[in-house]
């Protein structure tokens, strides 16, 4: 039996509700669907006792009706952890993990400027990656957003 | 030196940065008691332009989300894309992808070399280093056609084979070049000025590193071992035998030294590489729409871990892409290294981290022309303001542009 | 009419002016062939200097107007002055008396002293910080500068450099005791003229252009001919003190050794500011403090002792 | 162990050898990679106006048409076009190909717009 299973098998005798939820696309990858509430469970047992204790990024996706996050695990001899959450696009809250790896400020802070995404307990700082005059309410990444591409149009000479 | 405190900005425009960000330094004298980043420059929704793009267009502009790294993103994203496709790509275009990969490691190492001493006033490094680094950039250049942006990637292998005759030519620049590596970590070691600025300068303990999830050589001179070519094995990675250098100098120094000793295992993977490369097909024929799926990618680029996430939905063009450029990890060390730092050493602990702020931010914002009228200024309109403002200077270009152009017709 | 041909003319302002640009020129050149490099054509100087004259004054809304358009021309003046006091063939300089070495070296010290005031009252962060810089920087070089210089003048119990010139003239040999003063002297120079490996007043890197970072337009060709003056003026100073060869010859001659014994101590200077990285403020001190300083006054014993066992 | 100047042996053996930079215009020094990615050169006799390059190209930077029964003309935006030679690796008739010009400067915006046709002899380019 591969890592990967064990770590399956872990997690499922662990989190019962996972069961249903965990796949193995290919070795080294593992992507767990794991509801909004229990997540923070998740994440500790995963860095506590399983031994992710790298955090490679967060990616935010927008589903539609809801707002995907899935934050990318990775252990030391490089087997990913992929959690995926999912919360109501109405009330996007995601609490930090900022105060598991000091590094995901940014990555947060990326959730908060491009999807719109509520992060609780985010340290105050500097907004990240749009300028500090954007409109607020507009979130690029969602799927709906469509910005006015302002086209260079064409030099005329010796305007 | 004045005992109060000052407030110095760098950047977004400053001669230590080559891109733009910002660094609000305060200072005590010439120390520095706090500093906040500003970055976000550089964005130019690459992300959601992905969305909008075929998988193949994808790929160049992937490719153009960092000049120096672009094989590392090209090959990162087009390996999540085969992933989620389910192709089998040839084990000659792994080689080959990963013989890029080496000589985009070699070309960027001995660029960060030259960085590195400029920011330190050591300019003849800088012009040294660069001048050797044009051995590689030919080589590359002989591989694939240009000196960055190499599109030697294509969903489903490369597009270009390496010809036996190519080969020797690789040889020789590479033996060229380790007996010039050679000479450099001798100058690194001995000359005293150079030791001076870079020990003991911008320190990072390993527990700070891993705490604050460190990425590349700034990670592995702090002696934390992670190497995701050896840890998570892509392309040929598997089938080559190097070490991961690491140092426990903790500092700049030893990031000069991990950098230097990743050449010397590069040179030494390209030979490898080019002994073990396997005769057969470069690419096989990829599908123009990719099922439903998802993949994570990493790799070990030149600066540290580069992650791409993709996620399809069964058309021609990706649902999601997400980049995450290892510059973006190093950020938050950045900060914790320059604290109760010498303002003297704010460029080179900048640069010891190799920052790529535009792979870290990816995305002009489109610029909603709505909303922002008052911010911002169309092309045209700058134009003109430009040209009025010298006419009433008493200066007009219009004659000369005529001539020039009365110039280049006659030519 | 001689006296005044001789201040504006040669050897005066035209003449160093046209040796300050053939002085940079040949540092830059020079600076290029050493990293492997094509370097500036012959005029690239000229032309600089020329564009800055054609180029706007800007003077920042909250420097002080008056302070910030004096100091590239007291800068220069004070250079220029100096100048006058150095022999350049024979021993003897255009104008000197008793304790002129005072006088050219503390005239050599005013340029630092602009910089300071220019750069303070530019009143933008990176001027004050260039110009404070400027000021620590001072104070460790020039001990050792005044005193390396100081020794031959013991050695030639005169305190003119005119008189130092004919001393060693006519005792060559004793020029050759001061080989560690003239490495010491050539090394603190560098400060002085704030290059690599002390050129932390105007570290690009780190603060722009230091002292000289809200200069634009005709101060800044000033202060920049100032700069290059002051490089012929350094380099005139040390052939004079520590090269005294060749200087009975007559005018022809002399001339022609003068400029060669020039081009070495820039040649000198350009190799030195090749190999090295910039030091940090407080590496610079202390290097300056722990080493130059004590050898300096090693060498200047050293000069007693030989003198007392001479006489 | 510590040498200050380290690197003067090796900066002083520089001054007698040729410089590694050369002036631009290049003249005979310039040496351009056989197989670089530069400006394109489409041949309209080829083209079957398939519409692929213009399908992958990633900034819509072609523009192929039909202009009369059998005479097809592209206009390509040098502006646009980020030389990534997708289109050239495409066509099944290869009827585009890089070239290795590489100086595309223009002091106009129009100029970069290249227009290729079969109207005049052979592959002949003329300018908008």
């Amino acid at each position: 039996m591969g890592e990967e299973e064990n770590i399956k098998l872990q997690l499922i005798q662990r989190f019962a509700f996972l069961s249903e939820n965990i796949s193995i696309p290919r070795t080294r990858r593992i992507f767990a669907i794991v509801p909004a509430n229990n997540f923070r469970q998740v994440l500790e047992y995963a860095t506590t006792e399983l031994g992710f204790v790298i955090l490679c990024t967060i990616t935010g996706l927008d589903e539609g009706p809801t707002l995907g996050f899935i934050y990318h695990l990775a252990k030391e001899n490089g087997v990913m952890l992929n959690l995926h959450i999912s919360v109501a696009k109405e009330k996007p809250v995601i609490k930090t993990i900022s105060n598991y790896f000091p590094a995901a400020d940014a990555y947060e802070r990326e959730l908060v400027d491009l999807l719109g995404a509520q992060v609780e307990g985010l340290p105050a700082g500097n907004r990240y990656p749009l300028p500090d005059d954007w409109p607020a309410g507009q979130y690029p990444l969602r799927k709906d957003w469509k910005g006015k591409v302002s086209e260079i149009t064409e030099v005329k000479e010796n305007a | 030196m004045p005992e109060r405190n000052f407030k110095v900005s760098i950047g977004p425009q400053h001669p230590a940065l080559k891109e733009p960000e910002s660094f609000l330094l305060t200072l005590r004298g010439e120390k520095i008691t706090e500093m906040t980043v500003r970055l976000g420059y550089n964005h130019r929704g690459v992300e959601k332009a992905c969305e909008g793009r075929s998988y193949i267009q994808c790929l160049y502009l992937i490719e153009r989300v960092c000049g120096i790294c672009s094989h590392s993103h090209a090959t990162c994203f087009i390996q999540a894309v085969e992933e989620i496709a389910g192709l089998a790509v040839p084990k000659r275009a792994q080689y080959i992808r990963t013989l890029i990969a080496e000589l985009e490691r070699i070309h960027s190492h001995l660029l960060w070399l030259g960085v590195a001493g400029h920011e330190i006033g050591f300019d003849t490094l800088l012009m040294y280093t660069w001048r050797d680094r044009e051995a590689v950039m030919d080589i590359l250049a002989l591989l694939t056609g240009n000196r960055v942006n190499y599109g030697m990637n294509t969903i489903g292998g490369v597009r270009r084979d390496i010809t036996p005759d190519q080969i020797p030519q690789i040889l020789t620049a590479i033996d060229a070049l380790e007996e010039r590596t050679k000479y450099y970590v001798k100058v690194g070691t001995e000359e005293i000025t150079l030791r001076e600025r870079l020990s003991g300068v911008g320190t990072l303990s390993k527990e700070d590193a891993t705490r604050l999830g460190a990425v590349g050589p700034t990670a592995r001179a702090s002696g934390v071992d992670r190497d995701t070519r050896r840890d998570d094995p892509y392309a040929a990675y598997g089938e080559l035998d190097f070490r991961v250098i690491t140092d426990n100098h903790n500092d700049v120094y030893g990031r000069t030294l991990v950098r230097l000793g990743e050449l010397m295992e590069s040179y030494k993977l390209v030979r490898q590489i080019l002994k073990q490369m396997p005769e057969g097909p470069i690419s096989v024929k990829a599908p123009r729409k990719v099922p439903a799926g998802e993949a994570v990618s990493r790799y070990e680029a030149p600066r540290g871990e580069d992650v791409h996430y993709v996620k399809a939905n069964g058309t021609e063009k990706p649902e999601r892409v997400k980049v995450r450029a290892p510059t973006l990890a190093n950020v938050q060390v950045v900060s914790h290294m320059l604290k109760d730092g010498y303002l003297a050493d704010m460029p080179i602990v900048i640069a010891a981290i190799d920052p790529c702020f535009s792979c870290t931010d990816r995305m002009i914002s489109i610029v909603d022309t709505d909303r922002n009228t008052a911010n911002t200024i169309e092309w045209n309109e700058l134009r003109s303001i430009g040209i009025n403002w010298y006419r009433k200077q008493g200066i007009d270009f219009t004659e000369l542009n005529r001539n020039f152009k009365i110039a280049r017709e006659l030519k | 009419m001689t006296a005044l041909f001789s201040i504006f003319v040669f050897p005066g302002l035209l003449f160093i002016a046209v040796s300050g640009l053939a002085a940079e020129y040949i540092d830059r050149k020079f600076c290029a062939k050493l990293q492997n490099r094509v370097g500036p054509p012959w005029f690239q100087p000229v032309a600089d200097f020329i564009k800055l004259l054609a180029k706007e004054d800007i003077v920042p809304q909250h420097a002080d107007k008056a302070t910030f358009t004096l100091m590239p021309i007291l800068a220069m003046v004070s250079i220029i002055t100096a100048f006058l006091y150095i022999p350049m063939w024979g021993t003897q300089a255009l104008f000197s008396f008793k304790g002129d070495v005072i006088v050219v070296l503390y005239l050599l010290t005013v340029p630092t002293l602009t910089y300071f005031l220019g750069g303070w009252y530019s009143r933008s962060v990176f001027s004050m910080i260039g110009a404070a810089r400027s000021v620590t920087q001072m104070f460790a070089y020039e001990i050792p500068l005044f005193v390396s210089i100081l020794a031959p003048a013991m050695l030639a119990d005169t305190w003119s450099l005119s008189g130092i010139a004919e001393y060693f003239s006519s005792h060559p040999w004793m020029a050759l005791l001061n080989l560690p003063g003239f490495i010491i002297a050539i090394i603190t120079l560098l400060g002085k003229l704030e290059k690599v490996p002390f050129d932390i007043p105007e570290a690009e890197t780190e603060i722009v252009a230091g002292a000289f970072t809200e200069y634009s337009g005709r101060l800044l060709a000033l202060f920049r001919m100032a700069i290059d003056m002051e490089l012929v003026v350094g380099a005139s100073l040390l052939a004079a003190v520590f090269l005294p060869f060749g200087t009975h010859l007559g005018p022809a001659a002399g001339f022609a050794i003068y400029l060669v014994k020039v081009l070495f101590v820039i040649l000198l200077v350009s190799l030195f500011r090749t190999v090295f990285a910039r030091l940090r403020i407080d590496q610079m001190i202390a290097f300056c403090w722990k080493y130059m300083a004590p050898l300096a006054f090693a060498q200047l014993v050293a000069d007693l002792i030989i003198k007392g066992a001479h006489s | 162990m510590f040498r200050p100047g380290k690197m003067i042996k090796e900066v002083l053996g520089s001054v007698l050898k040729r410089p590694a930079t050369t002036t631009y215009p290049f003249g005979d020094n310039g040496e351009i990679a056989k197989n670089f990615r530069g400006k394109l050169r489409f041949f309209p006799e080829k083209c079957i106006c398939c519409k692929l390059c213009m399908r992958d190209c990633p900034s819509g930077a072609i523009n192929i048409k039909k202009t009369a029964e059998g005479k097809i003309s592209a206009e390509i935006d040098l502006a646009k076009c980020i030389y990534c030679g997708q289109c050239v690796e495409v066509c099944p008739k290869e009827a585009l190909e890089s070239t290795t010009e590489f100086e595309l400067a223009q002091l106009e915006h129009g100029k970069l717009k290249v227009t290729f046709s079969a109207d005049a002899v052979g592959p002949a380019k003329a300018k908008a």
